[in-house]
């Protein structure tokens, strides 16, 4: 289920997809099996939690965990996808917490309703914000990204009759009889729940043409646009998709939480820790960036609750993500793939031959009635292996 | 593909026009090029060749002057749209995908039309098995599932093409098809051109390497200074006086 | 109440910031420009010399100015360091993304540490002549500025004639532009590459102690000027000293002077419009030129 | 980290669970608020601790951080088990804490949640032990400016504000009075709580020329804004700022240069309470210097909450809260402020003091009646 | 006849994978060029990147004059007088055509022959001349192909490594090339010289080297390769029908 286009160099490529591929060897069957029961225990144990956390302050961590993991998943449709990477997507959480915030409180829709809407309003908002910021690329994009959350905190600190300012918003709870256990329960549901949608749409969207179109732009967006991929348009529609979810996750989490400040909503700590997440888990997979959420979330309200008193997170932080980019640019579920491979049989998959062997091959080949052609068109030879290497 | 007229004109331009602040690059070029030929373009470096092919297929926007293909007006046409027109392209320094398969690379090429076909699985039977044929014909098919960057500067010309052929241009722009490829690949890429010229496919082609322009080309167009100044078969062009001073430095 | 004079004093504290903005756009110019390296990290340095500057006043009771003599040094080995170590590793394919990503790193670690060792509590240096001021034409000009000033200004000019007038500025482009060939016309490229970030971080150290002299300073100040950094070198155009000075100046003075109509907030909304306004209408910069994409 | 020493009873102590700004923001005041607390467990626990039982401190920082408050309650009650709990420093804070505190069904007294908005989130478990809510802290100065001679009394003001409900509080509880008696208002900014660059703000003062200035400050903020001031050279005749002058760091903060600046205090070091003479006297021994307001207000929270738990007998979570939420809404409390009691939204009724630099001390100039030293006016230049 | 540069004996590679050199034995004499061709892969960029020190052998050694250079960089093989023309595009795109030209006599000290040297390019590629201000990234692909190889003649070194000179260069500018390389060989100096353009370049070398598969397989006086049939077909493309319209030198 994970990325179909997954960089596995030596193996039979796309598995899942790869019509007329020959026998497909029983590792692959395993590891499918493996996969689906995988998924299975990850939905039995999101089923469970609110009943297996011991305490109410544990199940608030797991929700402050799953809003990552949405956020971060969210942030993947345009960071893995395109390539784009965004530190700002926190600005669009924080503009669908206040817009369900705002929308609760001035104009009194209820709760959940405020949230659709506000999902939605975010969605066509960052229709111009993505209209333009993705004319730009690289680290002019990233320069933008920043910028975007700089100028709506200031907006938002500024602009205090309307959003409160930096004294902060204080949305009303939707169940205002429940006490805080129960509340976290059904927050909890319904975050899962969100997950799995933006899970869901991610992996539609990795199988299909349109994805694959994505890809293209993240590999080399020119060369796309010449091969008749409209990029505009799908980096515009993806990075929609994108800002919607991130919108509903930051809508979510302010029902959840209650309280909105400016200084966290718009916070470029937000959008580098989806960053830091999707990165880690791997931004090619569907579920990188849900492992990298339980990774570094978890990390985080750990470093919270031992150091609680040090600002030492920040470091541990920091380093995670300089070890990450430097050692694990791939993300771990990559890595771990990369592992397992080195058990396997080498497959080389570029034919080492000289261009004598080639001819004699050619020959042969053309007696068969199978034209070889340019077999070693430049045989990669040794390159085979080399090239696995990140370069 | 689409029905063929094989007299037709393909790519027309009038007057184009392209300055880089005081460079010009292509100085009011207007040109034809027939349809279902090998048209070669030549000329010396900076004649504005590259520059050409990045107007005509709107990565640049041109200063001046028109651009129609097969009648069509398309100018101001976005790239995608003139791709979708059918004009594909390879770029002077090879450009492929580098971190999908070459399997991918080619299917990236595939242009679904409306949102249903947006969201159909990028790898159906139907499509993986024309983009397996592309490969085939090109002799990388055991190369699938490589990723492009750990393919040679051959291999990677080859999947390059099999990317624009699979996206089914009638017309195809090569931008030095030839160079740093190894001359015992390069008469096969040189076959293998006629071989789908033959399929009706019209070839527009910069290049340095005379023995393989003389040898394909059925219409060869001399650039200098951003504008064209002979054209003709190969015979006239090799014995042209302006070509001979401005191209060849005899 | 003469609205003439509060302009007036406006367009000096302008002035004064602008100064200080366009020491620290030029070494984020430095790196980025001319060594594609997006170095978010540059105002986080900028925030540990600064309370450096803080704890050798605090601590030893020294002018902070003098700290200069030590953290100039430091955080040139420093960056020395950084680039050897840690930006070196990076793939030049992705280097710009990535470098994003370690400097964000670094950033954080700095604040981290920072608030480890001095907690998050905003500190002031109390310097005897804090509040001291000399009068120009009616206007105010507090001595601390003023001295903050000049510090920008004699390091912007080293470090403009460093890369100008030297042929190490032209082996710093060229290293980034095509290493291997560099190293082929002679160039020590980890020499040189290590000196540019050195350099940098050397401008971070000057601005910090120049910022340290009439601000208050804490660990998470660091993202109050990264965006106006950011925004300054865009708009001056990625690659430009003297762009990104000029941007600087004029970012600086229009901030100052947008305070009296708004409110502090509002003003700094200005150099966001301005990012989006030349990305917009030109991408490359009002003074710098960047290479436009060829094909 | 908890207080715990002393603790001379075997028995199962009564964990006390805070978060406070240790860093950040309001890390002074924050500061100032550990001690207070620390000093109270200290006094309970020397004297037998409450119920038999030692109090124990698990203090907790929140970094000035809003979502950091909230979880930090959470793990308090949720994780840690406390037995109660009581609030940081305050008003952004104490509001999502409370929040917290009261979806627990927690009794939450609170030491600086000054701010009417405090007030009017509907809670039915917060109780701010202090004499009075921010906007009427320059009650006495109000009064004294407007009841000065025509010629005497300023016409002009200039406000500068954070933007936080308590800071807010003050300077516009002020702002109404003088403006409804008269005087003008020519400068009225608000910058965020991280601003750290005054001179823009200073330079509008300073060019409006007003003749007095009010600062709705916490702590960093006042004391920027006065040396941005300074650097203009602004001498006016009146300069009040809310928080940052009571603090034993301001007078080095700004250069000693502190003459004539006015804060609104509600405690004062000889208020003859009896438990304040006690709690002057412990405190200077513990911590060598006598206590200040957010000492005092901390330590009133702790008066208010023990006399609850002696008076209703039991100190843990669950129906036992309900209890102490019951007593401390039904009853009055004497503490160093003096005696409190609150109304159905937990809001104090009573008054602050006036304060003054005056020859280098900080000192009661109003109401006439609790004054230590004269009021000064116009202010000497600084 | 002693060799200016000898590599002997090589295994190279890259990273941690096979080697692609494995066990390569080339040398150049002064005053000759020795061309290397070979298939798309077989490492002919890699010896180059070997014999300037920007690649580091596993394995071998490295003479030049005669002198151990094993494991040395790039600067220091060029302080012996090794330079090395990279293949594909390696001007400095965002510096000008001047810099990049002065950037070739980066080592030199003295001004004079610097200037002088800087008029002989300007003459040899008029496009050097015509865009001396404008950035070199702007250039079209052959003209900086040009410009690179402007840099290079900027000293005057013993060992010369050309990789693929004449890619993408129109028949004039390939002409000038050639003649260069033939008149660095007569001033003595040893060329080392890749081009696919492999009848072009054995007609002009002496010594011939064809290399596949990471190791030399077949060497000797380049007129001899030129005439052995198999290896045309395998190396050096089939004969063109029709014959060259490219100008001898
Ligand atoms: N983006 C650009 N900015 C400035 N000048 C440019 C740009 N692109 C091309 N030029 C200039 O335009 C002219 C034509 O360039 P072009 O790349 O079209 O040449 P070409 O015919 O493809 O040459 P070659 O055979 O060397 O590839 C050259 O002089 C080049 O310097
Ligand atoms: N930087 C690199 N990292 C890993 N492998 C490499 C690298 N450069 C080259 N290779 C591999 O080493 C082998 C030899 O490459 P080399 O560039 O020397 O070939 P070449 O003979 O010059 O080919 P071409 O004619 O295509 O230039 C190739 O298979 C290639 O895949
Ligand atoms: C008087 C102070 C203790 C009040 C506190 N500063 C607040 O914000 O409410
Ligand atoms: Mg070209
Ligand atoms: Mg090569």
């Amino acid at each position: 289920m994970p990325s179909a286009s997954e960089p596995t160099p030596t193996t039979a490529g796309p598995t899942t997809t790869a019509p007329g591929g020959g026998a497909r060897p029983p590792l692959v069957t395993v590891a499918r099996a493996a996969k689906g029961i995988a998924l299975l225990a990850l939905v039995a144990v999101a089923l469970a939690f609110p009943s297996l956390a011991p305490n109410p302050y544990i199940l608030s961590a797991g929700i402050l965990v799953l809003n990552y993991a949405v956020l971060s998943t969210s942030w993947n449709f345009v960071g893995g996808f395109t390539g784009y990477i965004s530190l700002g997507h926190g600005a669009l959480a924080g503009l669908g917490a206040y817009g369900t915030g705002l929308l609760v409180t001035k104009a009194g829709l209820p709760s959940f309703l405020a949230l659709a809407v506000s999902a939605v309003l975010v969605a066509a908002l960052a229709v111009p914000i993505g209209y333009a910021a993705l004319r730009v690329r690289g680290a002019s994009f990233v320069i933008v990204s920043i910028a975007l959350v700089l100028v709506l905190l200031l907006v938002f600190q500024s602009w205090a009759s309307f959003t409160g300012g930096s004294r902060g918003l204080v949305v009303p709870r939707p169940f205002p009889d429940l006490l805080r256990p129960e509340h976290h329960r059904v927050f909890w549901f319904l975050f899962v729940a969100l997950l799995a949608l933006a899970l869901l749409v991610w992996w539609v969207i990795d199988r299909s043409r349109f994805g694959l179109g994505l890809k293209a732009i993240r590999e080399d967006e020119d060369k796309a646009e010449a091969l008749g991929t409209p990029t505009f348009a799908y980096k515009l529609v993806v990075f929609v998709i994108s800002a919607g979810f991130t919108a509903s996750a930051g809508g979510l989490y302010a029902l959840w939480f209650g309280d909105l400040d400016p200084v966290f909503q718009f916070s470029i700590l937000t959008g580098s820790y989806m960053v830091l997440m999707a990165l880690l888990g791997g931004v090619r997979n569907l579920f990188g960036p849900l492992l990298g959420a339980v990774v570094v979330g978890t990390a985080l309200e750990y470093f919270k609750v031992e150091y609680g008193n040090t600002p030492l997170h920040l470091v541990a932080t920091g380093l995670l993500l300089a070890l990450v980019v430097l050692f694990m640019p791939d993300g771990v579920l990559p890595a771990i793939a990369a592992q397992i491979e080195r058990f396997r049989p080498a497959q080389h998959s570029i034919r080492e031959v000289t261009a004598a062997q080639l001819r004699e091959q050619r020959e042969r080949g053309e007696a068969d009635g199978v034209p070889p052609e340019m077999a070693a068109a430049g045989n990669g030879g040794p390159g085979a292996a080399s090239a696995r290497e990140r370069s | 593909m689409t029905e063929r007229n094989g007299s037709g004109e393909a790519l027309r331009t009038e007057g184009l026009t392209k300055a880089f602040g005081g460079v010009v690059a292509l100085d009011g070029a207007s040109v034809a090029f027939r349809h279902g030929q090998v048209n070669a373009l030549i000329g010396p470096n900076g004649s504005g060749k590259t520059t050409f092919f990045n107007c005509v297929t709107g990565m640049i926007r041109a200063d001046g002057g028109r651009t129609t293909y097969r009648g069509r007006d398309i100018t101001r046409s976005t790239p995608h749209a003139i791709a979708h027109a059918g004009v594909g392209r390879t770029f002077q320094l090879c450009r492929v995908f580098p971190r999908m398969s070459a399997l991918d690379n080619v299917l990236a090429a595939v242009r679904p039309a409306g949102l249903l076909g947006q969201l159909r699985g990028a790898h159906g039977r139907a499509e993986v098995d024309r983009a397996r044929s592309w490969l085939t014909r090109l002799g990388i098919e055991h190369l699938a599932d490589v990723e492009a960057r750990n393919m040679s500067w051959g291999q990677q010309k080859l999947l390059e093409l099999a990317g624009v052929l699979m996206s089914d241009p009638e017309t195809v722009l090569l931008d030095e098809p030839a160079g740093g490829v190894n001359p015992a690949l390069l008469d096969r890429i040189g076959g293998l051109v006629r071989e789908l010229n033959a399929e009706g496919r019209t070839f527009v082609i910069v290049e340095h390497n005379m023995d393989l322009v003389m040898s394909i080309s059925d219409h060869i167009v001399v650039f200098d200074r951003g504008r064209p100044i002979a054209e003709g078969p190969p015979s006239v062009i090799r014995s042209d006086e302006r070509v001979l001073g401005a191209y060849l430095g005899v | 109440m003469s609205s003439g004079a509060l302009i007036f004093q406006s367009v000096i504290l302008g002035l004064l910031l602008g100064g200080l903005y366009a020491l620290l756009a030029s070494g984020l110019t430095l790196y980025f420009g001319i060594m594609r390296v997006v170095m978010i990290a540059h105002s986080a340095f900028l925030i540990l010399a600064a309370y450096l500057a803080w704890w050798w006043h605090s601590r030893l009771g020294v002018d902070p100015l003098l700290s200069l003599v030590v953290t100039v040094p430091l955080f040139f080995g420093a960056g020395v360091l950084l680039q050897r170590l840690l930006l070196s590793r990076l793939r030049p394919a992705t280097l710009t993304m990535m470098s994003v990503l370690l400097t964000f790193a670094i950033a954080v670690m700095i604040e981290g540490l920072l608030g480890y060792a001095f907690t998050g509590t905003q500190r002031r240096i109390q310097l005897g002549y804090g509040s001291a001021n000399i009068e120009l034409f009616g206007a105010r000009i507090a001595v601390v500025k003023l001295i903050a000033f000049g510090l920008a200004a004699a390091a912007l000019l080293t470090l403009w004639l460093l890369l100008k007038k030297t042929t190490f500025g032209w082996a710093l482009r060229a290293t980034i532009q095509h290493r291997d060939a560099a190293r082929l016309v002679g160039i020590d490229t980890d020499r040189v590459a290590g000196f540019g970030f050195g350099l940098g971080l050397a401008s971070a150290a000057v601005g910090g102690t120049a910022l340290a002299l009439d601000t208050t300073i804490y660990p998470s100040l660091h993202w109050h000027w990264i965006g106006p950094l950011m925004a300054i070198i865009v708009v001056g155009g990625l690659g430009s000293v003297p762009g990104a000075a000029a941007a600087a100046m004029v970012l600086g003075l229009t901030q100052s002077l947008l305070q009296i109509p708004l409110n502090t907030t509002w003003a700094q909304t200005v150099f966001y419009l301005a990012l989006f306004a030349t990305l917009a209408f030109r991408p490359q910069g009002f003074f710098g030129g960047r290479l436009a994409q060829r094909f | 980290g908890g207080d715990g020493e002393g603790s001379a009873s075997g028995d199962d102590p009564i964990v006390v669970g805070i978060s406070l700004p240790l860093t950040g923001d309001f890390s002074e005041p924050g500061k100032g608020v550990q001690r207070g607390y620390q000093a109270w467990a200290k006094i309970v626990n020397d004297k037998g601790g409450l119920l038999g039982r030692p109090v124990e401190l698990k203090i907790l920082d929140d970094q000035s951080n809003a979502d950091r408050v909230v979880s930090d309650y959470e793990q308090l009650i949720g994780q840690d088990q406390v037995d109660v709990v009581v609030g940081p420093f305050s008003t952004r804070l104490v509001v999502p804490a409370a929040r917290v505190a009261e979806e627990y069904g927690m009794l939450f007294v609170e030491p600086a949640g000054a701010a009417k908005e405090v007030f009017e989130q509907g809670f039915k478990n917060l109780f701010y032990a202090a004499p009075a809510v921010a906007n009427d802290h320059y009650n006495h100065l109000a009064e004294h400016i407007l009841a000065l001679p025509p010629e005497q009394r300023p016409t002009t003001a200039a406000y500068a504000a954070m933007d936080d409900p308590f800071a807010q509080g003050t300077a516009y509880g002020l702002k109404e009075k003088l403006a409804a008696g008269g005087i003008r208002t020519v400068v009225d900014e608000v910058y965020p709580p991280n601003t750290t660059d005054f001179s823009g703000i200073a330079a509008k003062i300073a060019s409006s020329k007003a003749d007095i200035v009010v600062g709705g400050s916490q702590y960093q903020d006042g004391v920027n804004l006065i040396v941005a001031l300074q650097q203009l050279n602004y001498q006016p005749k009146l300069a009040a700022f809310s928080t940052a002058p009571t603090s034993p760091e301001f007078a080095a903060a700004i250069g000693n240069k502190t003459e004539g600046i006015l804060a609104p205090t509600g405690y004062t070091q000889k208020a003859p309470y009896p438990s304040n003479v006690e709690f002057v006297e412990k405190y200077t021994a513990q911590f060598g210097s006598p206590p200040e307001e957010d000492e005092a207000n901390a330590y009133t929270t702790g008066q208010v909450v023990a006399a609850a738990i002696t008076a209703v007998g039991c100190a843990e979570q669950g129906d036992c809260q309900k209890k102490l939420i019951e007593w401390v809404r039904g009853n009055t409390v004497e503490t160093v402020v003096g005696p409190l009691s609150w109304d159905a939204t937990g809001k104090p009724k009573g008054a602050h003091m006036i304060q003054q630099w005056v020859k280098g001390e900080i000192q009661i100039v109003l109401p006439a009646d609790a004054k230590e030293a004269d009021f000064v006016f116009p202010k000497p230049a600084w | 006849m002693a060799s200016e540069i000898e590599l002997i004996d090589i295994q190279a590679g890259y990273g941690r994978a096979a080697p692609v050199l494995r066990g390569l034995t080339v040398a150049v004499p002064a005053g000759t060029i020795v061309c290397l061709v070979g298939p798309n892969g077989a490492g002919k960029s890699t010896v180059l990147k070997v014999a300037s020190g920007l690649l580091t052998p596993r394995s071998g050694r490295i003479l030049v004059g005669g002198r151990e250079v094993t494991g040395q960089g790039p600067q220091r093989m060029l302080a012996a007088g090794v330079a090395h023309v990279l293949q594909g595009h390696s001007v400095f795109r965002e510096m000008t055509v001047a810099e990049n030209v002065l950037l070739g006599g980066y080592t030199l000290k003295n001004k004079a022959f610097v200037a002088e040297r800087v008029e002989f390019v300007k003459e040899l590629f008029p496009v050097v001349a015509d865009r001396w201000d404008s950035l070199a990234g702007l250039l079209s692909g052959g003209q900086q192909k040009q410009v690179e190889f402007a840099r290079s003649l900027m000293v005057d070194p013993k060992v010369v490594l050309l990789d693929e000179p004449s890619m993408g260069l129109d028949p004039k500018a390939t002409a000038t090339v050639f003649e260069q390389v033939v008149r660095m060989r007569d001033a003595g100096t040893a060329v080392l010289l890749v081009e696919q353009n492999a009848r072009r370049a054995l007609e002009t070398a002496d010594l011939g080297c064809v290399l596949d598969l990471g190791r030399v397989h077949i060497s000797g006086p380049a007129s001899e390769l030129l005439a052995d049939p198999q290896l045309g077909e395998l190396y050096l493309g089939g004969r063109p029908a029709e014959p060259p319209v490219t100008p001898k030198v």
